[in-house]
């Protein structure tokens, strides 16, 4: 791995996202860029800061499904990460028909989600096993 | 004739609105749930993995403790994911008749791991909403009680267009039930009954020692068909 | 007349058992959660504080943070017993009427600080189960009603009987609203009309710039006094 992997977290619970940046930012070769709360704020994120990563809630003002066409749009390549509650076949099905590179499930450990991010950084796609299955 | 109209309309209006209120309001406690507890546990299970955390922890005793409490909210986390897919109607607005048997079918296939067969004839293309939600309860409560009460041995939902009538069956090939002696506090049928009745359809159980069919019916009166 | 009847009592019957199959629900839904992840979250706390677990974390930093996740899991907690205390009634099939207005008021207080006014006057020694269900969601909607959208201000229950009517108020003293413009998605209100309408009760709003008061009204045919 060559320099620090640069996410930018995105989620309407200030308390998860919170906890999120700094658990991240325990991580040796990962570091936190930025932060918002809606999907405007997510692709004026990847504008500003070009993170490597966009790790974005679902259940969030505007809709982190309906965001990431507009990501991608605003940032082609943009590698994005959705990490929600919702196990739905649909939403998974959706995400990554859109263009997300990866889909973990609220719940994750510390340690599991830094090697998600890790992964995906270096171009591998990444669905929680236990929804796998549904696609 | 025109007063009987009446009382049927204001009888059927009742019902809906009460299920109508009924379907927002567990919408909005499945929001709750998802907005308030169940953040605050994938938060802590996210930081009880962190790094301040592990590398703290000396023992191996107290390093399979911390794992222990890990499992716990994973099955926390399963549990209202759950409770929260039960609550609350997925998106069904803008899909077909035809797209929600199939959704509720793959869905119930993946979270059991048994099959359902589909025999689907002349699928409408427009339902209105209030159709839709009570087909798609009709759909989930019928397949729910197939795999727990019926083993989920050969499961199948049919649907076809009869005399003007759009008829939807769920069945399955298990041991069949008393319909004179139900458990008290059940409210799978009650709950169907009452809902399907409510937009004006029917509802009809039939069950055997060979298997159950629930059957639901609605008037297709004006509607297109596909 | 008696086809008149019959139409009242054919509305209110369907009304009523979609309103009883959700009071049902609801207690069903709470119970889930109760039973399912609720347990799971306090056994995770629990062993998060064990010695097992705190004795083997060795530096500050590491107790802080297993500290925060005990806090997390302890929120979770609260938020839970407050979503399933809004769905679940507590046993009131003992309780009095005047018990339950009572306890509604002292819960109230208690998680609100503020103050509830009582003025009760011949309360009913007995009412029937789905009338106190009735009272009891009456009650706990006009009240948080009066906490969220009147600041608490000049709370107060007054009971009586008037003309062969059980008579219960619930009012403000807040700045009141426009009833024409009330939120949509609001189910507070059109929820308390149809469950008190769907027991043969009436219900009314009377709302000003000096204060809101919700009325309900029942029967008391044949009912015995205190
Ligand atoms: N497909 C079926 N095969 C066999 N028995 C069934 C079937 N469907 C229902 N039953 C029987 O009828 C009873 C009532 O069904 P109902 O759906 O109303 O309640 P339930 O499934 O037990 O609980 P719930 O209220 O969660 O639905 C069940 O308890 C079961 O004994
Ligand atoms: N006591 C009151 N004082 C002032 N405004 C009120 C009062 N009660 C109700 N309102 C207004 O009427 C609206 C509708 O009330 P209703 O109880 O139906 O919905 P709600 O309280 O907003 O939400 P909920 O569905 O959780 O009850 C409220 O949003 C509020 O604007
Ligand atoms: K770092
Ligand atoms: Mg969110
Ligand atoms: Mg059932
Ligand atoms: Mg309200």
């Amino acid at each position: 791995m060559t320099g620090t992997i640069r996410i930018a977290v995105v989620d309407d619970h200030p308390l998860f996202r919170e906890g999120v940046m700094r658990i991240l930012r325990e991580v040796d070769g990962l570091d936190v860029v930025g932060e918002g709360g809606s999907g405007a704020d997510a692709v004026r994120l990847v504008a500003d800061v070009g993170p490597d990563i966009l790790l974005m809630d679902i259940s969030m003002p505007d809709g982190g499904l309906e965001t990431i066409p507009a990501v991608l749009a605003a940032r082609p390549g943009q590698k994005i990460v959705m990490l929600t509650v919702s196990e739905s076949g649909d939403d998974v099905t959706r995400a990554m028909r859109s263009g997300a590179m990866g889909y973990v499930l609220k719940g994750i450990g510390a340690k599991a989600l830094a090697e998600v991010l890790v992964a995906v950084a270096a171009g591998e796609r990444y669905v929680s096993p236990t929804l796998s299955a549904r696609l | 004739l025109a007063q009987n109209q009446d009382l049927h309309q204001r009888v059927q209006g009742a019902s809906r609105r009460a299920t109508a209120l009924n379907e927002s309001y567990l919408r909005r406690v499945g929001a709750d749930i998802h907005d308030g507890p169940a953040q605050l546990i994938a938060l802590a299970a996210l930081r009880l993995d962190s790094k301040a955390m592990t590398g703290a922890v000396k023992s191996e005793e107290g390093l399979r403790e911390a794992q222990a409490v890990k499992a716990h909210l994973d099955d926390a986390m399963k549990e209202i994911r759950s409770i929260c897919t039960g609550l609350v109607l997925p998106h069904i607005e803008t899909a077909s008749p035809e797209e929600i048997i199939r959704q509720v079918a793959r869905t119930h296939q993946s979270r059991t791991g048994t099959e359902v067969h589909l025999d689907l004839h002349d699928v409408p293309e427009a339902i209105s909403p209030a159709e839709k939600i009570c087909l798609y309860r009709f759909l989930q409560e019928a397949l729910t009680n197939s795999f727990r009460h019926a083993g989920g041995k050969r499961q199948s939902i049919a649907q076809r267009v009869d005399g003007g009538m759009l008829v939807i069956e769920v069945a399955d090939g298990g041991g069949g039930f008393d319909l004179s002696a139900t458990r008290p506090g059940s409210l799978g049928l009650p709950g169907l009954r009452d809902r399907i009745e409510s937009i004006g359809g029917t509802f009809e159980v039939e069950t055997s020692p060979s298997g159950t069919r629930l059957r639901m019916t609605l008037s297709m009166d004006g509607r297109a068909k596909a």
